[in-house]
């Protein structure tokens, strides 16, 4: 049963609509398929992730590493938190992320078991003022804010953790006093540095060097670099378990002979600055890669890669998600 | 007892989430209301002087209106980071401007729709009986406007309320915050407990101005009594 | 203009500065993340949304306002679409892995908030239609379909358009929200240049979204003004702007 | 007549190019009910709105009780004139008892006086305090909020009280209550009262002096119902009062003792033939039965009165009948209503005599004719 005027006058509605999406499909977009000139890896989806060897030491020592405002370096602050850094092992580092990412313990629980596990704190004191403690708005930083602050507290400090975010953030706050510590990693921080002041200086694999270096770079901003810890907490590269089995990658370098029209990689936006992600994947292993900005080994990461929208993922080498390939 | 079990299979009803997190969950919940209830509360301050601004001239009335359309129209993501050089980054003062911002147009219209909605007989006879122009302003006009205020004023907590969850994604969202970070931590019992209670507190919101409405108008109890 | 405390910006050169100088940048217009390829995602994702919505909430509308009952449904609806933040959706749908972090989900949750204002407008719309020119109609021997096709839709078209134009709005603003939860809008500049301290790229983002929500009102104001029936009325600048949120139309009746 | 309550002097209101009120001069004398009335656009309203300086008049004096009020505070001044409108406007969010209480409250009195004064007007308007006081406007019917706002008019006691057709907007038959309560609270209080209305009919019944007001506010003539019905000044007053302004005429002249005719009078005891005797001595078939003092016990006809027997039991009862003083439009009414040949008078309970269609119609003429001191023949009745 034909209704004509409703056909005419409620059209002009749908039109409107219509007329949105039309114009928008029209446009052609851009493929997002990858350069084809010779052989292209695809990814497989799969909810396991496979992280891929760093077998050129592309990544530097990221060892976690407290660095404090010179103006706040008093002894009984720097004794605490070298303490820190003496108790945090490798294998504590990752237990510490099992409980927080995993067993959804609350990060200043989680902290403030691994302080007394640890007694750290013990037979300091003399502290006085408040320090705030920058986070990273991950949660292994969290949780070694939360411990930071904890013993910094157990010394006589009035010690907060706040989450401020990606390093481009807590930085110039911590040269602004706006925060007066945090637990970083060496290498990054050390690269961070350099590039800001286009210093030539490059962190290195062994992380004593590092340390030495960073300490150069991080004085002149009036920055005291304490003790690195054993635990280190570099970016690393991961594909799903299927892709790795589907194209045998164990390492890197596999991957770049593999796959020498380059992959997809999604990772945090601030990648292709940083030499040890886009440019070093590049420089070190040769191996080219088209970016998409997505997060810090967060949900968005995860999904694309899960769902094979990127072939290569950056996340932490400390998820305790992610076993070597 | 660390990590109950429904907490690692990151289930998304998880009781155990409320008993570990339930400092954290007060923490961003009274943030919320305090956020919230301190930008309705300004929009209120605001609305009435440029209602009565409006007011007071014609041509006024379609220019302050019609200002205050065009901020409506403005994405809130939008305007809170627009806001962020000049107010501040690392405190919730964009978005509270903001959100003050965006109540004004709801406010300010009903005032309006409640001034125009006063009988002209009932005018007349105030004004005839010897009521002075403010006297006549403050025990006739806006008593009777009340009714159109409060719609107003309902709709704007409701919305205040839900809006401000988005400055979650900018850290300064109240529950909004507490709800972004359980995306970016994929904690399922996090995110769903956040939503729930900003729906919960817009309801009860709600229940609180329809309650003041109540007080406020016994005429219209018993008119409808 | 009060530095930002945590810019990172050259020095001497003021933000607005920057921004400016970056929305001059012609490769900030062009390539993935440019302005014009995320306009056109963002265009798709609002535009598909608002299909499904409409196709949903027109009729229901109209069907419900037709029969004159179901006032108090809409009133739920209407609270409630006020009352749940559209983030929080997003959000739930994209943690929840049989949905995901993609556009499909971002659709499904954005067509879900551009229901209730189309629902609340064309339920309106048709339930306040002149009763009398209601019973001419009947009086005249039209049929069901035939009054609602004849008399209530051309009618309510004004109020109908306003519905359309609020959830587009609407939509338009949440689908930037929406860039956070992993689906390609024009808040992708924000979500991405926010994170690495970019500020005069987050401003520059955040201003070409305002500036085309309000294009799109515009062009939207001019199109209702088009479809609303009777005489053409000049409009000076706003006053032809209906109630933004013309669900206050409602609750002003609700509550009154 | 300087002893005027109300005295507009050359009042004139203009808009911009239209004059409403051209150079009126007008005095209500207190304690009088003066009626303004005229077509749509006449001015009536403008001028009652000028009184209470609602509407400012453009130039003119306005008088109250002797001083000039043309300049003082507008506000103060409707403080102490009571306003009266048609859609009544009470406040919708104040109780019965606060409306009442308005102008008390805005002068200031303390609340024992004012709670006094609401109860005992509230009673005068024929509202029950304890059942109205704490209600609001929206329970209440159309004719009790126009008590209400008559009520609240009063509550200061203001000498003076303006009322723009209040009664406009109610049914007849309510109308006709409020109208007759109005004159009854009007005999006791003596207000001075300027009483605007389209109706002539409520003009005739209420006011002691009616203003016909013509296009522009030119008044045509200013004066007693009787005068205007009977004989208007000009042509606009004869076609505005009405082609049947001698029908109207009837409510406005009063029924008196030189208007009635005796007819035979016989007694309740008298015997039949008597009676007989008397009617045919009278020539007349009927006659009208007392008792001892005098009462009318009804009448017996000339038909009836054969035989024997006392008039007592032959007498049919009276229904028609009147008291003294009634207008003649209840006489006429009385005499249809019954299909009665004449109307009995009672002065009380005493026979005064009887009125029939003749006598009622020379007593007719006889009140045009006296007021307007015109000769019989021109009489306007006779057209």
């Amino acid at each position: 049963m034909r209704l004509p005027a409703m056909r005419r006058s409620a059209s002009v509605t749908l039109l409107l609509m219509l007329g949105t999406v039309m114009a928008a499909c029209g446009s052609s977009s851009p493929s997002k398929t990858a350069t084809a000139t010779n052989v292209v890896c695809t990814a497989k989806t799969g909810s396991t992730l496979a992280v891929l060897g760093d077998d050129k030491h592309l990544e530097d020592s990221d060892n976690i590493i407290p660095i404090v405002r010179t103006s706040v370096a008093q002894q009984p602050l720097i004794d605490a938190l070298n303490q820190v850094s003496a108790a945090l092992s490798q294998v504590a580092l990752v237990n510490l992320n099992v409980q927080v990412s995993d067993d959804r313990v609350d990060p200043t629980a989680a902290a403030t078991q691994f302080v007394s596990a640890h007694n750290l704190g013990q037979g300091l004191s003399g502290g006085s003022g408040s320090i705030t403690i920058a986070a990273q708005g991950f949660d292994e930083n969290e949780t070694l804010a939360d411990i930071a602050a904890d013993v910094l507290t157990k010394v006589g400090y009035t010690a907060t953790a706040k989450v401020v975010g990606e390093r481009e953030l807590y930085e110039p706050a911590l040269e602004a006093n706006q925060v007066q510590a945090v637990m970083d990693y060496a290498a990054s921080m050390t690269t961070y540095l350099a590039t800001k002041v286009n210093s030539t200086l490059m962190p290195s694999t062994q992380i004593a060097t590092t340390v030495t270096v960073l300490k150069q770079l991080a004085t002149p901003r009036g920055l005291t670099v304490l003790n690195a810890a054993a635990a280190t907490d570099e970016d690393a590269f991961a594909v799903t378990r299927a892709t790795a089995t589907a194209y045998g990658l164990k390492t890197l370098s596999d991957l770049a002979t593999k796959c020498p029209g380059g992959v997809t990689l999604g990772g945090p936006a601030n990648c292709p600055q940083r030499p040890e992600c886009q440019p070093g994947l590049l420089g070190t292993y040769k191996l080219k890669t088209t970016f998409t900005a997505l997060d810090e080994d967060g949900p968005l990461t995860r999904s694309a890669l899960n769902s094979g929208k990127v072939f290569l993922g950056v996340i932490f080498s400390s998820d305790p998600d992610a076993t070597p390939a | 007892m660390l990590g109950a079990n429904c907490l690692r299979a990151n289930s998304w009803v998880c009781g155990a989430y409320l008993s570990s997190r339930e400092g954290q969950i007060i923490h961003f919940t009274i943030q919320h209301l305090e956020l919230s209830g301190l930008s309705i509360g300004l929009g209120l301050v605001f609305a009435i002087p440029l209602s009565l601004l409006a007011l007071s001239r014609r041509w006024l009335r379609a220019s302050v209106l019609s200002l205050l359309g065009v901020i409506y129209t403005i994405p809130s993501l939008a305007l809170f980071v627009l806001l962020q050089p000049w107010l501040g980054v690392t405190h919730a003062t964009p978005v509270v401007v903001a959100l003050v911002a965006y109540s004004q147009l709801l406010l300010v219209r009903n005032f309006l729709v409640g001034l125009d909605e006063v009988p002209a007989e009932v005018i007349d006879a105030a004004r005839g009986m010897g009521y002075g122009p403010l006297a006549l302003l403050w025990r006739v006009r806006l008593p009777l406007a009340l009714p159109a205020i409060f719609a107003g004023l309902r709709v704007t907590t409701v919305s205040t309320i839900a809006l401000l969850t988005v400055g979650g994604v900018i850290n300064q969202g109240g529950l909004g915050s507490l709800l972004f970070q359980g995306f970016q931590d994929n904690f399922h019992a996090q995110v769903l407990v956040a939503s729930v209670l900003i729906v919960v507190l817009g309801i009860l919101a709600d229940v609180v101005v329809v309650g003041l409405q109540w007080l406020a108008t016994p005429w219209q109890r018993a008119g409808q009594a | 203009m009060a530095r930002h405390p945590l810019a990172t910006g050259g020095p001497g050169v003021s933000l607005p500065g920057q921004t400016i100088s970056w929305l001059a940048d012609g490769n900030n217009w062009r390539g993935v993340n440019g302005i014009l390829d995320l306009t056109v995602d963002h265009l798709e994702v609002t535009g598909l949304s608002m299909l499904i919505a409409a196709a949903v909430a027109l009729p229901l509308g109209i069907g419900i306002g037709h029969r004159r009952r179901g006032g108090r449904v809409i009133t739920v609806v209407a609270n409630a679409g006020r009352a749940i933040p559209p983030l929080a959706l997003i959000i739930i749908l994209a943690s929840e892995p049989s949905f995901g972090v993609n556009t499909r989900t971002a659709v499904a949750a954005l067509s879900v908030f551009a229901i209730p204002p189309m629902l609340i407008n064309a339920f309106t719309g048709v339930r306040n239609v002149d009763v009398d020119a209601l019973d001419a109609a009947r009086g005249l021997g039209m049929n069901g379909p035939q009054l609602l096709a004849r008399v209530e839709i051309p009618l309510a078209l004004p109020l109908l358009a306003t519905g359309v134009r609020i959830a587009l709005l609407q939509t338009f603003a949440t689908a930037t929200i929406a860039s956070f939860a992993g689906t390609r809008t024009l808040g992708t500049i924000i979500q991405i240049n926010q994170a690495t301290n970019q500020e005069q790229a987050v401003l520059a983002g955040a201003l070409v979204i305002a500036i085309e929500a309000l294009l799109l009102d515009v062009v939207l104001a001019w199109i209702q003004g088009a479809v609303k029936p009777g005489p053409r009325t000049r409009r000076r600048w706003g006053e032809g702007r209906p109630a933004l949120d013309s669900v206050v139309a409602v609750s002003v009746s609700e509550a009154a | 007549m300087t002893d005027a309550m109300i005295r507009l002097e050359q009042v004139t209101k203009r808009y911009h190019d239209t004059v409403a009120v051209n150079e009126l001069d007008l005095a209500v004398n207190p304690g009088e009910l003066c009626m303004l009335i005229g077509p749509s656009g006449s001015g009536k309203t403008t001028t009652m709105r000028m009184i209470n300086r609602l509407i400012e008049p453009s130039s003119g004096r306005i008088f109250l009780d002797g001083d000039d009020v043309t300049h003082v505070d507008p506000v103060q001044l409707r403080r102490r004139i009571g306003y009266v409108i048609q859609q009544v406007g009470l406040f919708p969010h104040l109780t019965i008892g606060d409306n009442v209480g308005t102008v008390p409250r805005l002068l200031g009195w303390d609340r024992a006086r004012i709670r006094a004064r609401t109860k005992e007007l509230l009673e005068l308007v024929g509202l029950d305090p304890d059942v109205y006081l704490r209600r609001y406007p929206a329970e209440l019917s159309g004719g009790q909020r126009q008590r209400a706002g008559v009520a609240r008019a009063l509550a200061a006691d203001p000498p003076v009280l303006l009322m723009d057709e209040p009664f406009g907007a109610i049914d007849p038959i309510t109308r006709e209550r409020l109208q007759g309560e109005f004159l009854r609270l009007q005999h006791d209080l003596h207000k001075t009262v300027v009483f605007v209305t389209h109706d002539i009919d409520e003009a005739v019944r209420l006011g002691d002096r009616i203003a016909v007001l013509a296009e522009g506010g030119r008044l045509e003539q200013y004066d007693t119902p009787a005068k205007i019905l009977g004989s208007p000044a000009t042509g606009f007053v004869a076609d505005f009062v009405g082609a049947d302004r001698g029908l109207r005429r009837l409510t406005v002249t009063a029924v008196d003792r030189a208007d009635v005719e005796t007819p035979p009078v016989v007694h309740v005891a008298d015997a039949v033939a008597d009676a007989r005797q008397v009617m045919d001595g009278a020539g007349a078939k009927w006659a009208v039965v007392v008792d001892g003092e005098e009462h009318l016990r009804g009448w017996i006809g000339r038909d009836r009165a054969d035989g024997e027997g006392t008039v007592g039991d032959r007498a049919h009862r009276m229904e028609a009948w009147v008291p003294l003083g009634a207008t003649l439009k209840q006489a006429f009414s009385e005499m249809l209503q019954h299909d009665a040949g004449w109307v009995a008078v009672l002065d009380g309970e005493r026979f005064v005599g009887v009125l029939t269609p003749e006598s009622l119609h020379t007593a007719l003429r006889r009140s045009v004719d006296d007021e307007a001191g015109v000769a019989v023949e021109e009489s306007p009745l006779r057209q």
